[in-house]
């Protein structure tokens, strides 16, 4: 507990740290959003009138501290401000409206490139010497893959030559949202590539560690104890082996879901998924600072949940944790 | 009257500078309900010769000649190295169970001390139900000396000396007839160590198993084993009961073992030593793998390798060996009248 | 926050299919149908559903239609304006349209200038009878007749006055006098059906719009698969992505919308110098960079930057039939008195828009011809907007926007009031080109309501384009637009250019579904 | 002479992950508690004890690794204050430290000769690469690591553990010390080659009149090659004497259950099957008497009142209630 | 085996960076008019939509990838190398500061940083690229550095230079760094290949420098034009391919050295046991 209570202070001290990261990037950096909207809505708006936009915008003059007062008084109200992509919409209304995709699409994607990853990873470094090592270097191959450059290869070969899956959007034009089965299937089918490339992609990272992790606890006296026990390879491998190699590497994965995240991103874009990764780019290209932090926090926040998931799990699975600190 | 018959065992780790002779032409009998005390320097295959006999050999480890017979209590022989997968594991721990160096490697770190016993219990005796295993949990802890509350305790929280008396207490689950016990002691301190060699010794009495005693310390060998081995460069180089190699060791390798430690009690002896480093046994030094080391080499040594015999003198010659407790032992030295080979290469 | 309903609330159309629309790039949608918001807003708001008084076809500058409005008349020096509205027009919720919700419209516009998008210095509004309503200005504002009559869609009364601010004001259920009302709305698409009590009857013929949400990239597949019937869409390779070789039925028209230039920034000491403009603008090969970096989308600009066709009339009769040509040979003979070691520019382009980019590396190979060496660098969007916005930059390509006559591109390229000084941001007018002629050329064309008086000047500033060099046109931006045929007829096209043909354009997208018509099976 | 003493040197670690006390703080381990100890030149003292008794502690206490909690260090009875600086280099080059691990006490990426000569160049003993040269090579000849060339440019992976052992030795006289403080110099070692290095050590201390103290869990080896012998449990001194006194009289019990349990095949009398119980924990060590739990003759006052010092006579001395009797309870 | 195929990997990549632009000597970003050209003897790998020559493109484009790999790899493991020996050395307050830190940069998801960052970059030059991606990278190769040196530091090696009198900066570079260098290496190898990817997305998104060419902007390009559906595979295999290759190479090193530093992990041919 005295571990949780110890974590959970630092993930305190890390979302601040983000929640100001965040409030800082944007005004240190130069540009103008307002000036970027005109630019792009060209001639649609007179330049006369961004004055007037720049104030409903919320775009403030006041001193530094002060905005940044203002800004924690905000986030504390749960307000994000207004998007200026999307104005008038609450960036809160945007986050919620585009969170359940990625929460859905990357949360289920990775569950499963991890327990298939990890599961191969076991039998791997159990197999080895076998054919099973053969994965190794397709595994070392698809570690180094952009995550986009693995979603344009599938779009090409099963959306566009194939076309046994759609290629863009969460569901189909001819659904509705709701809680209806014809809308779940399409979710699904919709769903299908984006998943299996980041299950592809982040695969091969948790094979490799698996293994790694793995293979020095195979070589571990309890290992070889419990085979001298006779027990069963099933149980040898699952229960003492893979029991302890997962350890460390419970660490390592919920650490990795910061990349898994950014990975996603750019394969929302690649398949158009209307999910958070989307709206960051967005606001990225439209210098839409309300948006981008907003984000940028909802993301970090739940890479922190995850993590402190982690550690909870950590404690959970390893006995030694709860007595000790660290 | 062997439970155990390890014939012309040899074991290679093979790796890409050649093969390492770790175990060669290792011949050896574990009598029943015997201690037999395997001794010798560090990397002389003690470990590995341990690990063969159970099969607990992994690559780049290869057996690569000999055999290993075991007998049942009823007088059927099973070859241990032609185990079948399945056979291996009833084998394992119903009839031969292992107890290794250090506990707290050798105790999953995850799951408690009477889980890990109960494993054991569930996998051999499926028939046994929930209830009996635990209380046979309780009962093997509390015959090494651990209080049954302990049985839900991990291992980090048990002290070295418990962790150890644990592993033996697993150990003994099954009853077997053999237990291998690969330097049980040596990470704790001499007090503990002494508790723990009565242990053994009392289990032994009541249950009637066999004991290979695996450590580099000769002293304490004497003190706790029936028969020693001396192994040097991955062959047994003298056998013989504790009091005749106590008395009168024949091998200068053990003599030199010997006079390496210290004494505590009688008069200052002077310590002789071994000159010299262990050899590499990549490349081992022709002849017996002992002559570069041994003060007492004749030319015949560096040439012709000693086999395992019956020897008659002890290296000074005068002790000699006398009578029933010489006869058993068995000596590689040509100094002692051994019979040695023509080196092929 | 969808209106259930089915395929169509009121089945005017009967059996006619729904027209899938794709107007802009985007992943999702947000609930926004106001029309005054910027790019949160849907697309077909305004046009579709809130219609605006008159109409101005861009591709035939001078053209108005009356919509709402039927007339309308200066008064006061251009002051003041008058509409004439439209009578029998209803809302779509059957309250009548009136002077009332005209004058709410733009006394919202007054009180809400973030909503003033057009800048429009609106003094006060009256509606003088159910179908009159005057609007006062400060200035004289003949110029900005299309910014009040085409560009600003009118809000029902009786709705808007219940919204405590317009400003962040959403309007999902939105009620307007155009030919559609919304019916379905999600993330992913929304729909838009006929609205049976249109006042131009039988009209539209359509009578289901679909608008899905696509990403740039999404759009391509969904042209090339045929789930889109109309798109405004950038294709890299039209023939193969969307053709396909039915040119009868997968049409496209990419007609003019304002020009892209190469900008000299007029505060260097070389770039200062005419005959370094001219020199450059010889050695450059327009054609070249429209067949290869703009796929041969659009035309070489004419050397007004006038777009042409349709915008004869204000182009000055000697130059009508002028057009770029390289000549190397005079390009040098005019350097001759400039230092050659002076002629290193870098060219600023930003680089997300690849086709710029592309002709930017084309300008510095024509360039690097007649010894200019030209650093060609890409920089990220806003990057690009800032410094050339500010005047921190050497060389640089920007597209000016057009409107519904040259006038507006001329005024925005080129009026001296726009050149701020450099460090400070413009809105217009990047190259900072300061000349009295232009500035009064300029101010004349504001100051007329007569049209051929306001051709004079426009003329007058297409002179000063040909002969001074102020910016250097390159080629015209396209407008993009694909449309197919199989099921309905009677789009746009270069010989009958009734409207802009992109679905992106309001309220020209509106006017182009009031065209269409079923095809024949 | 002695050479170097410390006095009643305490340390407590807090350590920065143990776990925390009720208060939130956390309790101290306390591994070495009021020890006093005495280093004569020219003579080899032993500290022996069970693992985790606190000699390395007292090892690196004296040699100034970590400074003391609390008791004072004296350099040819000069009290020594200097944690830094040109005083503290100096002390450093008076006290040397040998550790256990002669596996891990060499770096593996430096050559023989770079580990010899920075100690030189360090405390300006050569300052040319000639005088390094030679002065690295006397030192190889000192701890009989010849040819004194071949060894010089090997790394330590090439050498076997006894030549590592000497190497590491080399290291610490390279400094030049009056005072070598070797922590268990040979338990990593191989029994038949523990006797070289043992040897060494004492020929130094007999030859260059180094004061020695020789760290160790062998008692037995002790008795061999110290003069005297002080024992240690759970980081209070125990008992202390001439080392041949001490191992065949021993005054302390616990003294007692040490030698008896020392393997010894030339043991008459096999000694008693009683357990002993483990080690204490040195974080809430028992009150009084460290012993008294595990103690076989245990009084009542052993669990309250920590034993003062009892002088036996012939430099012999004791901490136990019981230090009178001379056999407290014959068996 | 694995090392030297990487190696092999690594020296062709790095021989098309350095010497390729030598040898070919065209401007990769020279337009030409016969565009979209599948493979053929005047083009190896055919040409972009706008008749850009893609080899050129690719052997230029190693360059600045692998350049920014590097650069901010370099820039990365500096900053590990002193976060983490420092930290990890000197413990105490300056430990908990760095690595409270470490740890702060470590679970901020750093792509969307890396995003966030080069979104508000003004100049979107391969140096800024690569710092933006180092500051957002250094976090892991320091803590890997810091525990390293915790378990150092207590080594008898490090304890005995104290002893002897070596300065704590000595210590550091001389006795620690040294036995910390497969480590270093891994890490830094790691992230090379995490700063490549890096810098491919971010030009895949169109957020770094696009008028020079780098393997993310060629996929740029080939993304925007729409290659995948106009068949062009061409197009956007190669400089995929490449990343990958490269990424492979590097981690194929990386095991090497892992299997040298710990040999549980080398892969075996099982032997049958016995005759
Ligand atoms: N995996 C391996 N690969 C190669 N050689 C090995 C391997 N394991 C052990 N050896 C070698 O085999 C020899 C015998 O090793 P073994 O572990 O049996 O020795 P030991 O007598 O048990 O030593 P110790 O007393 O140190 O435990 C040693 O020389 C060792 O170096
Ligand atoms: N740096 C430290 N921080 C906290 N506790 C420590 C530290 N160093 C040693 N200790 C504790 O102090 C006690 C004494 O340790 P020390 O290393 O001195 O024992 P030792 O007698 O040398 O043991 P061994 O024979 O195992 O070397 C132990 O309980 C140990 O855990
Ligand atoms: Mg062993
Ligand atoms: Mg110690």
């Amino acid at each position: 507990m005295r571990f949780l209570a110890r974590r959970l202070g630092f993930y305190l001290l890390t979302a601040w740290a983000a929640i100001t990261l965040n409030f800082l990037i944007p005004r240190l950096m130069p540009g103008d959003p307002v000036e970027l909207l005109v630019a792009r809505m060209k001639g649609n708006v007179e330049p006369e009138a961004i004055d007037a936009m720049r104030r409903a915008f919320g775009i403030s003059d006041a001193n530094l501290w002060q905005q940044y007062l203002d800004y924690l008084g905000n986030l504390a109200r749960g307000e994000l401000g207004r998007s200026i992509t999307f104005f008038p919409t609450e960036v809160s209304t945007v986050i919620a409206d585009s969170l359940p995709w990625t929460v859905g699409l990357v949360g289920v994607a990775t569950l499963i490139s991890y327990l298939i990853g990890t599961s191969l990873g076991v039998l791997m470094a159990w197999k080895r010497g076998t054919w099973l090592d053969g994965v190794l270097p397709a595994a070392t191959f698809m570690h180094a893959v952009p995550y986009f450059w693995v979603a344009l290869a599938l779009v090409f070969v099963f959306g566009v030559t194939l076309q046994w899956f759609p290629v863009s959007r969460a569901y189909g034009l001819d659904v509705m949202p709701g809680m209806t089965g014809e809308f779940a299937a399409s979710v699904l089918y919709h769903a299908a590539l984006p998943a299996i490339t980041i299950v592809i992609a982040s695969m091969a990272d948790r094979i490799l560690g698996m293994r790694n992790v793995m293979v020095t606890t195979l070589g571990e006296d309890y290992v070889v104890m419990a085979e001298a026990k006779g027990l069963t390879s099933r149980r040898v491998m699952w229960a003492y082996a893979a029991r302890n190699a997962i350890l460390p590497n419970i660490t390592s994965f919920a650490l990795s879901l910061g990349f898994v995240v950014g990975g996603s991103v750019l394969t929302e874009i690649v398949f158009s998924y209307p999910g958070i990764g989307s709206m960051l780019l967005k606001g990225v290209e439209n210098e839409d600072f309300p948006l981008m932090q907003g984000i940028f926090l909802v993301i970090s926040l739940a890479v922190l949940v995850a993590n402190f998931l982690a550690d909870l799990a950590y404690v959970v699975l390893d006995p030694r944790t709860r007595q000790e600190s660290e | 009257m062997n439970v155990l018959e390890i014939r012309d065992l040899g074991v290679d780790y093979l790796s890409q500078t050649g093969a390492v002779h770790a175990v060669a032409d290792v011949s050896l009998d574990l009598r029943r309900g015997e201690i037999l005390g395997l001794a010798g320097e560090s990397g002389s295959g003690k470990s590995t010769l341990a690990n063969a006999v159970a099969r607990l050999l992994r690559p780049p480890a290869a057996i690569t000649s000999g055999s290993v017979v075991y007998h049942r209590q009823d007088g059927t022989a099973v070859d241990v190295l032609a185990l079948k997968r399945d056979e291996l594991r009833a084998f394992r721990w119903k009839e031969l169970a292992v107890v290794f160096q250090s506990a707290m490697n050798s105790l999953n770190p995850v799951s408690t001390v009477g889980a890990q016993i109960d494993d054991v219990l569930r996998i051999h005796a499926p028939k046994m139900s929930r209830q009996d295993r635990a209380e046979r949990a309780v009962e093997l802890l509390q015959r090494v000396g651990i209080s049954a509350d302990r049985r839900r305790s991990y291992p980090h929280e048990l002290s070295g000396g418990m962790r150890q008396r644990a592993a033996i207490a697993i150990a003994l689950a099954l009853n077997p007839e053999v237990i291998i016990m690969d330097e049980p002691t040596t990470a704790l301190d001499v007090v503990v160590q002494r508790d723990i060699l009565h242990e053994i010794r009392a289990l032994r009495e009541e249950y009637g198993f066999a004991v290979v005693f695996i450590t580099h310390d000769l002293s304490l060998l004497m003190e706790i084993s029936d028969r020693i081995a001396i192994m040097y460069a991955g062959r047994v180089v003298e056998t013989g009961t504790a009091e005749a190699l106590h008395r009168a060791p024949r091998h200068p390798y053990t003599l030199g073992l010997l006079r390496s430690f210290p004494r505590l009690h009688g008069p200052r002896e002077e310590l002789l030593g071994i000159p010299g480093t262990p050899p590499d046994l990549r490349s081992l030094p022709p002849g017996c793998a002992f002559h570069p080391r041994c003060g007492r080499a004749m030319e015949e040594c560096s040439t012709r390798l000693p086999l395992l015999t019956r020897g008659t003198d002890g290296p000074d010659g005068a002790d000699g060996a006398d009578g029933a407790d010489g006869a058993d032992g068995e000596v590689a030295c040509l100094l002692n009248g051994g019979r040695g080979v023509e080196e092929a290469s | 926050g969808c209106s259930g309903g089915g395929s169509g609330g009121s089945g005017g159309g009967e059996n006619a299919p729904p027209l899938i629309i794709h107007a802009v790039d985007a992943g999702t949608f947000q609930e926004d149908f106001n029309p005054y918001h910027l790019e949160g807003v849907n697309f077909g708001t305004s046009g579709m559903i809130h219609e605006t008084l008159m109409y101005f076809n861009k591709l035939k500058p001078g053209e108005i239609t009356p919509w709402l409005a039927l007339k309308h008349e200066w008064s006061d020096k251009g002051k003041s304006v008058t509409f004439t509205l439209r009578k029998g027009v209803k809302w779509s919720d059957g309250k009548p349209f009136t002077a009332e919700d005209v004058a709410f419209t733009f006394q919202m516009l007054k009180d809400n200038p973030e909503l003033n998008r057009n800048a429009l210095e609106i003094t006060g509004t009256e509606a003088l009878a159910p179908d009159k309503v005057r609007i006062d200005f400060e200035n004289t504002s003949y110029a900005k007749l299309f910014n009040i009559a085409g560009n600003s869609p009118i809000v029902p009364k009786h709705l808007w006055e219940k919204q405590k601010d317009p400003v962040t004001f959403t309007n999902p259920k939105p009620v307007g006098t155009g030919p559609y009302t919304l019916s379905k709305f999600s993330a992913q698409l929304y729909e838009m059906v006929k609205n049976p009590s249109y006042w131009q009857p039988g009209k539209p013929e359509v009578p289901v719009l679909r608008f899905p949400a696509y990403t740039a990239n999404a759009v391509q597949t969904a042209l090339q698969q045929g789930e889109v019937d109309w798109a405004g869409a950038f294709v890299p390779d039209i023939q193969k992505i969307y053709v396909q070789g039915k040119p009868e039925q997968n049409k496209f028209f990419f007609p003019p919308e304002g020009v892209v230039t190469l900008l000299p920034n007029l505060t260097h000491p070389i770039l200062s110098k005419p005959e370094v403009r001219q020199a450059i603008s010889l050695a450059i090969d327009r054609d070249k960079i429209v067949r290869v970096a703009e796929r041969g989308y659009t035309k070489v600009a004419h050397p007004t930057g006038v777009p042409m066709p349709g915008g004869e009339a204000y182009v000055p009769p000697e130059y009508k039939d002028a057009a770029f040509k390289v000549d190397l040979a005079k390009a040098k003979e005019l350097l001759k008195g400039v230092d050659p070691a002076k002629l290193k520019f870098t060219l600023l382009v930003p680089s997300p828009f690849t086709d710029w980019v592309n002709a930017a590396q084309l300008i510095r190979e024509d360039l690097a011809k007649i010894g200019i060496t030209v650093d060609t660098r890409g920089v990220a969007f806003q990057d690009w907007v800032s410094k050339v916005g500010k005047g921190n930059y050497e060389l640089s390509i920007r597209a000016t926007a057009s409107g519904p006559t040259p006038y507006y591109q001329m005024r925005s390229m080129l009026f001296g009031g726009l050149a701020e000084p450099v460090g400070e941001s413009a809105t217009g007018n990047y190259q900072r080109w300061k000349d009295a002629e232009t500035d009064r050329l300029i101010e004349e064309y504001a100051a007329t309501e007569d049209e051929a008086e306001q051709q004079q000047a426009t003329q007058g500033l297409g002179k000063i384009m040909v002969e001074k060099l102020p910016t250097l046109p390159l080629f015209y931006s396209p407008s993009w637009a694909q449309y197919r045929t199989n099921k309905y007829v009677g789009w746009p096209s270069e010989q009958d250019p009734y409207a802009m043909p992109s679905p992106y354009t309001s309220p020209d997208a509106a006017v182009v579904l009031l065209h269409l018509k079923p095809a024949a099976k | 002479m002695i050479v170097l003493e410390g006095r009643n040197l305490t340390k407590h670690f807090t350590s920065a992950r143990g776990p925390r006390g009720r208060l939130g703080k956390r309790p101290p381990v306390r591994a070495v508690e009021d020890v006093s100890i005495a280093l004569r030149a020219g003579s080899v003292s032993a500290l022996v004890g069970e693992s985790g008794c606190g000699k390395s502690t007292v090892a690196r206490l004296l040699a100034q690794v970590y400074p003391a909690t609390s008791g004072e260090l004296l350099l040819r009875g000069e009290p020594v204050r200097a944690r830094r600086g040109a005083a503290f280099r100096d002390y450093r080059r008076q006290v040397q430290l040998i550790f256990q691990d002669p596996f891990s006490s060499l770096n593996p990426f430096h050559r023989v000769r770079y580990h010899l000569a920075r100690p030189l160049r360090i405390h300006g003993h050569a300052r040319s690469d000639e005088q390094e040269r030679t002065m690295v090579a006397e030192l190889l000849e000192r701890v009989s690591l010849t040819p004194v060339e071949q060894f010089m440019d090997k790394l330590p992976h090439e050498l076997s553990g006894g030549q590592r052992q000497r190497v590491a030795i080399a290291r610490a006289l390279a400094v030049q010390p009056v005072a070598l403080i070797a922590d268990e110099p040979v338990s990593m070692l191989d029994v038949s080659i523990r006797l070289g290095v043992l040897r060494l050590l004492e020929e130094l201390a007999k030859e260059s009149g180094l004061a020695l103290l020789y760290i160790t869990h062998d008692i037995a080896s002790a008795r061999y090659f110290a003069e005297d012998i002080t024992v240690m449990y759970a980081g209070r001194l125990i008992e202390s004497g001439p080392s041949e006194a001490l191992t065949q009289s021993p005054r302390h019990p616990y003294t007692r259950l040490l030698l008896e349990s020392a393997p010894d095949p030339d043991r008459v009398t096999p000694p008693d099957a009683t357990r002993h119980g483990e080690p204490p924990s040195l974080i809430a060590p028992p009150g009084g008497c460290r012993f008294h739990p595990r103690c076989p003759v245990a009084l009542p006052v052993c669990s309250s009142e920590a034993p003062g010092r009892t002088e036996l006579g012939e430099g012999r001395w004791t901490h136990c209630w019981q230090a009178e009797t001379p056999d407290p309870v014959a068996r | 085996m694995k090392i030297k195929i990487g190696f092999g990997i690594l020296v062709f990549f790095a021989l098309m960076a350095l010497a390729g632009p030598l040898l070919i000597g065209a401007d990769p970003a020279a337009t030409s008019e016969d565009g979209l050209q599948g493979p053929s003897a005047e083009h190896w790998l055919g040409t972009t939509q706008t008749g850009q020559d893609i080899l050129t493109q690719i052997v230029y484009g190693a360059r600045i990838s692998m350049g920014v790999g590097v650069l901010s790899a370099v820039i990365a493991n500096l900053l590990a190398i002193l976060v983490g020996l420092v930290g990890g050395y000197f413990g105490g307050a300056v430990d908990e500061v760095l690595s409270v830190l470490t740890n702060i940069f470590l679970v901020l998801p750093a792509l969307p940083l890396i995003i966030v960052l080069a979104g508000y970059l003004p100049q979107r030059g391969v140096g800024s690229v690569a710092v933006v991606i180092a500051v957002t990278g250094w976090a892991w190769g320091a803590r890997v550095l810091r525990a390293q040196t915790l378990s150092v530091r207590r080594r008898d090696f490090v304890q005995a230079a104290r002893a002897s009198g070596e300065g704590p900066l000595r210590i550091i570079f001389f006795e620690i760094m040294p036995v910390l260098l497969p480590v270093i290496a891994t890490s830094f190898l790691a992230t090379v290949v995490a700063a490549i990817l890096a810098e491919a997305g971010l030009s895949f998104l169109g957020l770094a420098d696009l008028s020079t060419v780098s393997w993310g902007s060629m996929l740029y390009f080939a993304q925007n034009g729409q290659a995948l559906l106009i068949g062009a595979w061409w197009w956007f295999i190669p400089p995929g391919l490449c990343i990958a290759l490269i990424g492979t190479g590097l981690a194929l090193v990386n095991f090497g050295i892992d299997e040298i530093a710990n040999p549980r992990l080398r892969t075996v041919k099982v032997r049958k046991a016995r005759t």
